[in-house]
């Protein structure tokens, strides 16, 4: 069944800090962070009221815990941007939200031991300290890069950092860790630490230069794709990536219920603006 | 008292008025984890064209205020495999279905038609007339009395079932009355009231239009106002014609709003995307609301404010 | 760098780009309290018909979604009066002038323009033929090619004064492109883009039309989408025609997103109603964004979307 | 000049109680209190940054002192109805609305001391106790009237009750004071107290009652009349009401500058959705 466990809550805050440019928060949301896998994520209404903002916002799950003191919770990482997330970001504690989740995909975690590598660009650092812990718990070697175009916009909490094995840092502006572009020491760290799957989450550009790494490597790579929303629960079709299904056409499919979280090798990268030739039902 | 809540679409009857709006419920599989799809009057399935289509290039939409545009481009599997894989799952769900469909050209429609004559099971048409006809240099059917008409007539002609046929009309017209009257001559028993107007936004940073396909439809709430006024203007001209409203419904309120200007049915559509059980909302407070205002039935509401005019 | 913020409308320049929009700002005086009317590009003056007026009846408003509609009916104390009393007091403030005439016959569109020959200090002459023409059952001017085409020739031939004729479109029609090309061909050398849609309330308590008139003309952020689409049509297709737009710009970003689609003058209308300061803010936003993008001039932004397409 | 005076503040809550069911709200606004009068009222914007409500919504004055311990400060008494008066009564302390004032002309004080009747309905209670400490401090004797359709829908507070020389309360459902309405009660008021002059604020029907009680008894009428406003500074023309002007010609003339308060008998009553016979320019 499509959008399987997902409901509509009223999400009370417990914690909104901000860290660096982005807003740590934390949801009370009861049963439902049972059901949540490192990947998926939740739709938030945004404006409260009155707004002329009529559409929900996904935001990827940070983490979610079923049972902690208060119980079940679950923590996303907000990039104070526009109108939506300057709301959200500008809540009290004690404001419920409005969410429906969880929604999409989630990472596919290795039934063995694995020696995998996280990457994340900017807030797309968030879904990966969820599933690093997953990882971890399971066995396996974790090991994590960051990049984003300043210091200020990489998100990396302490306990995150402790529980990976090793953590690189990039910045386009070297105002932290290393100086350049994610995909540049990429190779170099695959190479090193014998990775034997990727796992991504960040702007549409940077998954795109890892899957092509990727590719080249022939690493298996699962990244979490983000095209504009309007429903998030597969209902509207404006979410579309062109994407292979499993006879190999290329269909534009649902980023929402097809995805985040997609094989690399299954997505025709670079297609923003067009529809790639050979599409089934090309226009 | 009793209160009826079934309502007539043609010569339809529907156990009550809420409906999904065409192109804002995916094919009912997306929404069944939400509410079961039997408890809404109908199931309006998105509008499927003769081929399949890949539909436009992304971004397909953005938001504006109280409102959204979209460029899908009816994107879809094309009608073989829509009758082959969705239509048995709806059926499945108890679903009470009306089939959306789309065409290029004349031509088109009256295929279409012909497709669904062997079908069991299907309630009503609505006949999207609002897609650009590539024999008429891509102006929408809809847009004109002619080529509305010429829509309309090939379904009619071209179906035995016995079903109403709602013609679904553009709001983007120098007289939206005078098409609704096109169409019902040419044997539609309907009109679904408003498709989307015409929009286009501009992203200041990229400083070109956001939407790949530059112009998108804009609904939502934003676009109420002339939903029904559409509705009102057709309905004072020809008060026989069903009318299918829909355009920024949102709540029981708005619902209502659309009833007394003239509406037998109401879709919901945009407000699904900021809340999978907009539907039903809509569908309870619509109930507790003409029955606080102690109308027997949707029938002696519909067209309220009309009265003494 | 230096950096040119005035603008043509025709081939009459302006200090910047930024206007009241016909009907929102009084007769200027109201809002002179709030600012300098001389720092605008222009005040163009509530439509001025032949006679006095009353306008219609009220309620004339109710708000809808980030809009709102009204109802107003034209009221103003007609022509004379208005050249007696209002334009004295505006050139008095050193405010740059566009007087807004209607009409509700194309004899009157003439008449109206007679009126105006003799007077000094106009900037230009803003036609609203979204009015309702008495000799033809009612139907706006700028609904069909002809009669567009009639109310501003009318204007063109009985006046002498060398000034920019800008005819103000109403978007509720089918293709507003050719009723553009119309009123240029008929001698305007500008288009106002857009007037308001129709739309209507019904209220849901007293189950009747909202507004006394029961349809109204809707504004606001609403239909700035509606708005953006409609001045990238027209200036698509005649990239040569001054573009004075509006609806729903309320800030500096929306006023560059009207720019970009293709207008080269921006009229501030409802936004001033949520704040008298409204068409001050746009100005002095508008100014940093084109600045900051790197736009020597007012200019060099017009239709800048349109590039590569 | 017309909206001599007003201006657009921030100001910020410092009080905001439900009495019955209105909410008393005290605002700072600094300067802008000392050039309030009784009668004038204020444009405040609704719904926060992100709102679909563009438009300001107009509340009376309920009293403006100019020199408090805290500086300048104007109160209101706000009926939360719908979307706009709602979000504003359900403002915390600190926050800051967006306001525009003082608008509007306001009641016109004697200059000899006269024996007025302040005349109530609803929250049309909120302005006449600012009036009647004016009139009072000039020495006149003020008798009130309030009415409601019932008991907690009359606002009264007991400071505004003291200052006043009779009270007299109707309700429409006998749930408070004397059963019936208003109008009922006034002749009776009016001879017994001499009275020379009426003020009132109410809804429109109730005005016109007094209106003409006040024409038959030949009494000097004023009353703040109630239009629904866009604009609230006489830019949009949408508030009009038939009313004679200085000639005697009816013209549709806004409320929002030409009033909130006129003279009763300019106006023409029972008006609402249509154009008077004989009004100037008649449609
Ligand atoms: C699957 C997914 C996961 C996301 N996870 C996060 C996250 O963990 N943290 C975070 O801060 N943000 C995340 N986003 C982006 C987030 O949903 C909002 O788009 C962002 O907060 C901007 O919204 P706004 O209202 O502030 O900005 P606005 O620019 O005002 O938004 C206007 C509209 O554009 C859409 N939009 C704008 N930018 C984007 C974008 N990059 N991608 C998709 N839609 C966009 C918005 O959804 C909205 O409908 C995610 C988006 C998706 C699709
Ligand atoms: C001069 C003046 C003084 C006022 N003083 C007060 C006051 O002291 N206390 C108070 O509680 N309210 C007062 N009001 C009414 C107030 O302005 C709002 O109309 C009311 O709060 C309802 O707004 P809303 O957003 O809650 O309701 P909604 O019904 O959502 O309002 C929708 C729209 O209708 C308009 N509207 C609705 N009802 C009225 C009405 N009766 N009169 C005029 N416009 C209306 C609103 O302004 C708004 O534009 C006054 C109105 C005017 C014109
Ligand atoms: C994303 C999206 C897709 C749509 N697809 C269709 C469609 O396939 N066929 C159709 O007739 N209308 C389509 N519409 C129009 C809606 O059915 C409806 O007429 C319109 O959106 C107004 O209603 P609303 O404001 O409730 O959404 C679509 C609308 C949206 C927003
Ligand atoms: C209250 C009101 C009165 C208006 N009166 C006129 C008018 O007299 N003449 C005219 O050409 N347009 C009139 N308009 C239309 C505006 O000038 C403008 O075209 C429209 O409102 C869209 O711009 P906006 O969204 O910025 O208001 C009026 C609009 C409003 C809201
Ligand atoms: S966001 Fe609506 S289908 Fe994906
Ligand atoms: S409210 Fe706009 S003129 Fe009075």
């Amino acid at each position: 069944m499509i959008n399987k466990h997902a409901r509509k809550i009223a999400a009370e805050i417990v914690s909104n800090k901000r860290v660096g440019t982005y807003h740590h928060m934390v949801f009370e949301v009861g049963d439902l962070a049972a059901f949540v896998r490192p990947g998926n994520f939740v739709a938030v209404s945004v404006g409260g009221e009155a707004s002329s903002m009529i559409l929900r916002r996904a935001f990827a799950v940070h983490r979610a815990s079923a049972k902690t003191h208060i119980g079940g919770i679950l923590e996303l990482v907000v990039a104070p941007h526009g109108g939506g997330s300057k709301w959200l970001t500008s809540l009290p504690n004690g404001f419920k939200v409005d969410m429906v989740g969880p929604l999409g995909t989630s990472f596919g975690i290795p039934t063995e031991n694995v020696r995998a590598l996280l990457v994340g660009g900017g807030y797309g650092s968030a879904p990966l300290f969820g599933l690093a812990e997953v990882l971890k718990n399971r066995g396996s070697r974790v090991d994590m890069v960051l990049g984003a175009s300043s210091a200020a916009k990489i998100y990396a909490p302490i306990e995150g950092k402790r529980s990976v094995n090793s953590m690189t840092i990039t910045t386009d502006d070297g105002s932290a860790g290393l100086h350049g572009r994610v995909s540049e020491f990429l190779p170099e760290i695959i190479e090193k630490n014998n990775i034997e799957v990727i796992y991504s989450c960040g702007p549409m550009g940077m998954l795109a230069a890892i899957s092509e790494i990727a590719a080249l490597m022939q690493i298996p790579h699962q990244c979490a794709v983000e095209e504009s929303m309007a429903c998030g629960i597969g209902v509207c079709m404006t979410c579309v990536i062109p994407m292979k299904d499993a006879d190999g056409v290329i269909k534009m499919q649902r980023s929402c219920i097809e995805g985040p979280v997609v094989s690399s090798e299954r997505v025709i990268w670079n297609s923003n603006g067009k529809i790639p030739a050979g599409t089934w039902g090309e226009l | 008292m009793s209160f009826d809540f079934s309502t007539q679409l043609g010569d339809k009857r529907f156990s009550n008025p809420i409906f999904t709006a065409s192109g804002c419920a995916g094919s009912g599989k997306e929404l069944a984890q939400f509410f079961a799809l039997e408890e809404l009057g109908g199931i309006v399935t998105k509008s499927i064209m003769m081929k399949p289509r890949s539909g436009r290039a992304t971004p397909r939409m953005a938001e504006t205020p109280s409102g959204m545009l979209n460029s899908i481009g009816l994107q879809g599997p094309g009608i073989d495999r829509f009758l082959a894989d969705d239509i048995p799952w709806l059926k499945s769900q108890n679903a009470t279905i009306v089939i959306s469909i789309a065409g290029e050209s004349v031509e088109d429609y009256g295929l279409l038609a012909k497709k669904l004559d062997g079908i069991p099971g299907i309630s009503a048409i609505e006949i999207n007339i609002s897609c650009p006809n590539v024999e008429n240099r891509g102006q929408v059917f809809s847009c004109h009395v002619d080529t509305a008409y010429a829509a309309v007539n090939a379904v009619k002609t071209n179906l035995n079932l016995r079903i109403p046929l709602i013609a679904k009309l553009s709001p983007d017209v120098t007289n939206i009355a005078d098409i609704a009257e096109s169409v019902h001559s040419a044997g539609a028993s309907g009109v679904a009231l408003i498709n989307t107007l015409l929009g286009m936004v501009i992203d200041t940073n990229t400083m070109k239009p956001k939407l790949a396909g530059k112009t998108g439809g804009l609904s939502g709430p934003a676009i109420r106002p002339v939903a029904v006024r559409a509705i009102y203007q057709v309905h004072q001209r020809l008060p026989q014609l069903s009318i299918l409203g829909m355009g920024g419904v949102a709540s029981g309120r708005d619902a209502l709003e659309l009833i007394l200007a003239g509406a037998s049915g109401i879709s919901v559509g945009t407000a699904t995307f900021g809340n999978p059980l907009a539907a039903i909302k809509v569908k309870n407070e619509l109930q507790d609301l003409l029955i606080e205002k102690g109308f027997a039935s949707v029938a002696a509401a519909v067209g309220f404010a009309h009265r003494d005019s």
